[in-house]
């Protein structure tokens, strides 16, 4: 077989939907990133502080957030899809089709993203948050201004490794109509036993998530100065 | 009621109205393609692709979609049944020719003891698979139990003692190499440049299982689903099955 | 040079004792102390390694608690203190740390404008700024502004922990060890610095050292502990102060060449 | 509907197929954690060791290392099951089945913790490997006598974390017949309709998931001692 | 008391210079330093904060490397040694570290033993267990051998790393600061040790502090730094030094009361 002619039949006959299905993931994993920063690390945080020991040690709430951490992370993720479906809809109208198929998705983000934030925080040394309580510190200014401060690195390395996983998860929203590329490997690629295409397409993935990861890795290097 | 029907529907006159039709692979998503060309009337169609085959008669059933276009009438009871739902057949499409194909034997009497079976694990294939199994003369099913939903318990006598295996049906064709025996439907069993007609140890082409469009009770006649039937039922369509070398049922 | 002693002490140790662990392992860094440090004093506190000075200081500030006893600060007692209160309480109290305890991932700058930002004077302009650069200047870290922690030399983090402690103008200054890693010059500038502190703003310190000469230098009185247990408190004798040599100098002088 | 006879229905029909699916599951976990702990632990630390600015700055052996992690990670799980299936055949004889299908899960699992790894040891305080190297530690030394003893409380949540990730893998391998309660949850609960059963079962998975969880944090908080 | 001064010196540093970073921001910590450590001696470092002591121990085992010049321990050119070549020196050169770098999840014990083990001597048992034994009851640690290092005060810290450099015995010792955090009483212990060990084992030792008196206690030369440059070099004068009195007679002399 040849390869070139291969890659020439692939992006002739599928480009356009490929493109379509890069757009699709994109948006997905983009969507859970910025759900993952926003509602992930606050709620890693939480479970930092509020555990046995913390700056504001409160069993019911720790409970309850690391709670819904394990049972989200836990939960089959396919299932977790149909699971959430009637909310989905609740929410969007829909279950299905893209923006809908994020929705699952997004609540995974942030169980991920907060148990890297925990255990990024975990890792700080004691005298972090030590300064920062003989200077007076509310526990918001303890959060923004040390832990997170001196967590930076490892936070924005945590990340990019929690995007991998999303764009992993991504794969299994085909079952809601979710789209993206994981699901046009699977349904061109693997249904259609176009194994060429499939294994193109996953090589797409994988460059694009290496161009993610080596920046990560950047932005995180440059951002530790201890 | 119309519980919510389809999302842009219920348009005024003049105006296109949409129709959401699952489908899952292909050639179902061919079909659905040729049938959205052939369309007439103020409608068009959209497919909405789906991976999974429980999803489309979910969303069927919600409202969500106008019709859809992934199973056979068996597997629609099955959720009907199970859902107290109201799907219901408005036309059979195209045959599945199914079978048992086997990379290492050229008839089922070669089938050695305790050979490994490989069955799809939703009812209705996984019965069809038995049922053939028994056709054979390989096995015995229980009379009392119904042809089309008898289970691997209603086995009543299995002398070659074979392995039953039920897997899901996309990864049929994975187990073909290593597999004594394993059910395929005829587009699988073309995948891998098998026809049932020189390489199946034994065929089965049911009309019952024809691949059907289905909707709900509440929309099966109204004028967009009588479209749709029409369209299905296309010359466009046919040529894509007779492309697909996939038997019409109509 | 006698400080002002109003009425109620800066800090108050009554009956202290702090216990860690239980059974035979069990160490106990403080012992019933009883004590109280006059406002306006500069307080030395001195001891072996181990005597528990670290402890008393953390007690200070409640970033620790006694096993027994209170800790009063003006007056207040500690663990009465709620969490604000406390927050605002330690506002006015300036800790340098044995370990310095810098934010690794803040330049030398960010780090003394920390306390300032905490308390949401703007440092970015105004009377505070200059304050920030004035300090920075001081421990002689003018051009090394924009250097992070990891940078930097023992000695010179330990400088950036002082002007960090100072730079909010403290009632209540204290100082673990704060000139153990500096040499005899830059000791007696950071000495001159806390004399100079207590004179203008009339902050209380409390000065963990080990160097004699430093409590000699600029303590009104100092408390020795032995294993947990306050020793003795000792006044210090002003008159025979002495200072202002050149580095080189002194060296000669002390090592007889 | 009433619950406990719901219950009752679900154990006393399925009982012993539940069993048996949790023996799978279990079966597929710990050989994941055995793997993850024999293979991930070394491959995260090369990784860490041969990195730019690392102890034994190695351009290729990292980016191939990291190559792998990064490849096996973003790989979307399913169709790396079926990518591998020829080589499971190869070593196994079969690609079907729990303990055939516990060949690709492994290689999943040896990437996650190569990544957990390294992001442990990349937060330890340089002081560390400095004190290592003057007292002539050799690399092997450096590794076992100073990263993973500071970084062993790390290292056990992280465990933990990833053999979370392992059983929702796991869920995956129903498709190749590898069993498992997470594929019991889809057969029956899910593509037979019977969605009390996969509540039930998922609950399971979940309640399991919690004792593991909990265990690994108690494991983890013992062993720090800084 | 003069140290026998073979040919080849301990340590010789050889037009050495090290710089950090570039441009504006570039910092040099040693400019052009030139000098030799003979054999046996008690070699005294002192400097003002940042004039390069630190950096100038980091070199003599190979922890930096310099800008320029060269660095010779025993007569071997550090630059040339191969990865196993450096591990082996290594082990003949005990650190005492300004930060300490203990190793947190290890005890007391675990911690002294460590350099023994990381030699594949066998230190369970025989001679080296008496000599861990004997190392954490000499810096006062006896009764905290199970203890961790976040259990122990700066001092303890501090003498905990002190007895991990001198478990092996080495033959060149470098310290930077070692008793910083320690006070006077325990502080001339530690001194008399260091000299004990050069008397007994012929150790070439680098003595990084900013304690005049420890230099004048057991030095035999010091140099003097000052912003990386090599200053001057001391001679002590042996016979100004004098030592044994108990702690508190020597707070009440040097604070006069
Ligand atoms: N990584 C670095 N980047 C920039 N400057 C550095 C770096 N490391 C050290 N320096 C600078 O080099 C100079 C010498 O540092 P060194 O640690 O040797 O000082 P020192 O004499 O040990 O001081 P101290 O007594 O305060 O410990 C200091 O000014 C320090 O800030
Ligand atoms: N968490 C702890 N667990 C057990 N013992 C502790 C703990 N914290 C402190 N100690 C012990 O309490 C005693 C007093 O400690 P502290 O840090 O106050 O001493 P210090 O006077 O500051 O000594 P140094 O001059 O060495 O810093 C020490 O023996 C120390 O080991
Ligand atoms: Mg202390
Ligand atoms: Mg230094």
């Amino acid at each position: 077989m040849n390869l070139l002619s291969e890659f020439e039949r692939i992006f002739g006959e599928y480009g356009g939907e490929i493109a379509v299905a890069m757009g699709e993931t994109g948006y997905m994993v983009l969507v859970s990133i910025v759900v993952a920063i926003v509602f992930g690390t606050p709620l890693g945080t939480l479970i930092y502080l509020t555990r046995e020991g913390g700056l504001m040690e409160q069993r019911t709430t720790w409970t309850i957030a690391n709670l819904y951490v394990t049972i989200v992370r836990s939960f089959p993720f396919l299932l977790f899809v149909v699971f959430m479906i009637p909310f989905t809809r609740a929410v969007f109208g829909t279950s299905f089709g893209t923006v809908a198929a994020t929705f699952p998705l997004g609540f995974v983000a942030v169980a991920i993203y907060a148990r890297f934030t925990e255990q990024i925080l975990l890792e700080l040394p004691s005298g972090l948050t030590e300064a920062a309580a003989s200077m007076g510190a509310t526990i918001p200014q303890t959060v923004f201004r040390f832990l997170l401060v001196d967590g930076r690195s490892g936070l924005v390395y945590a990340l990019t490794s929690a995007t991998i996983s999303f764009v992993s998860y991504s794969t299994v929203l085909g079952v809601v109509g979710g789209g993206g590329v994981g699901d046009f490997a699977m349904r061109y690629g693997y249904h259609q036993y176009d194994f060429m295409l499939m294994y193109v397409v996953i090589a797409l993935i994988i460059v694009c998530v290496i161009i993610l990861q080596s920046l990560g890795h950047r932005i995180s290097r440059a951002l530790d100065k201890r | 009621g119309c519980a919510g029907g389809s999302g842009e529907s219920g348009g005024s006159e003049g105006e296109t109205q949409t129709l959401k039709v699952a489908a899952t692979t292909t050639p179902m998503t061919d079909v659905v393609q040729a049938a959205a060309e052939a369309i007439e009337g103020p409608y068009e169609i959209e497919m909405v692709e789906v991976a999974d085959y429980v999803q489309p008669n979910t969303m069927l059933e919600n409202g969500e979609l106008d019709a859809n276009f992934v199973q056979h009438p068996p597997f629609m009871e099955e959720f009907n049944e199970a859902n107290n739902a109201s799907l219901t057949v408005i036309e059979p499409v195209y045959l599945t020719v199914v079978g048992m194909y086997s990379s290492k034997w050229k008839s089922f009497d070669e089938v050695p003891e305790g050979g490994k079976i490989v069955i799809p694990q939703d009812k209705s294939n996984a019965a069809r698979s038995l049922q053939m199994v028994a056709d054979a003369g390989l096995i015995e099913l229980d009379p009392k139990a119904d042809k089309w939903t008898v289970t691997v318990d209603d086995i009543t006598s299995n002398p070659k003692n074979l392995q039953f295996t039920e897997i899901d049906i996309m990864q049929l064709v994975a187990a073909y190499p290593e597999a004594d025996a394993v059910f395929l439907h005829g587009t699988f069993a073309r995948q891998l440049g098998l026809t049932p007609a020189d390489d199946a140890l034994i065929t089965e082409q049911d009309e019952q299982f024809a691949v059907s469009l289905v909707s709900r009770e509440d929309n099966a006649d109204s004028p967009e689903v009588e479209a749709l039937a029409k369209a299905f039922h296309s010359d466009e369509v046919r040529a894509v099955l007779e492309e697909k070398d996939v038997p019409a049922a109509f | 040079m006698t400080a002002p002693t109003p009425a109620t002490p800066a800090v108050e140790f009554r009956n202290v004792t702090r216990s860690f662990g239980d059974g035979p392992a069990a160490v106990t860094a403080l012992a019933d102390v009883d004590f109280a440090i006059p406002r306006g004093m500069i307080f030395g506190v001195l001891g072996e390694s181990g005597a528990g000075k670290s402890t008393l200081l953390r007690l200070m500030n409640g970033l620790d608690h006694p096993t027994s006893g209170r800790v009063l600060v003006e007056g207040t007692d500690l663990a009465g203190l709620g969490k604000s209160q406390m927050n605002r309480m330690r506002h006015r109290i300036g800790v340098v740390f044995q370990a310095y305890n810098l934010v690794g991932n803040l330049t030398v700058r960010q780090n003394v404008e920390l306390p300032l930002r905490l308390q949401r004077r703007k440092a970015r302009s105004g009377p505070d700024s200059v304050r920030v650069r004035e300090m920075v200047d001081f421990v002689g870290l003018g051009h090394r502004v924009d250097h992070y922690p990891a940078q930097l030399s023992g000695g010179e983090k330990q400088r950036v922990a002082i002007a960090r402690a100072l730079v909010t103008e403290p009632s209540l200054l204290l100082c673990d060890e704060p000139t153990s890693a500096l040499d005899t010059h830059t000791t007696s500038e950071i000495l001159d610095l806390l004399s100079a502190t207590r004179e203008r703003f009339g902050t209380t310190i409390a000065l963990v050292t080990h160097e004699l000469e430093a409590v000699k230098a600029i303590c009104d009185r100092a408390a020795v502990f032995e294993s947990g247990r306050l020793h003795d408190i000792v006044e210090v004798d002003a008159a025979r102060r002495d200072r202002g040599q050149s580095y080189l100098a002194h060296v000669r002088e002390v090592l007889g060449e």
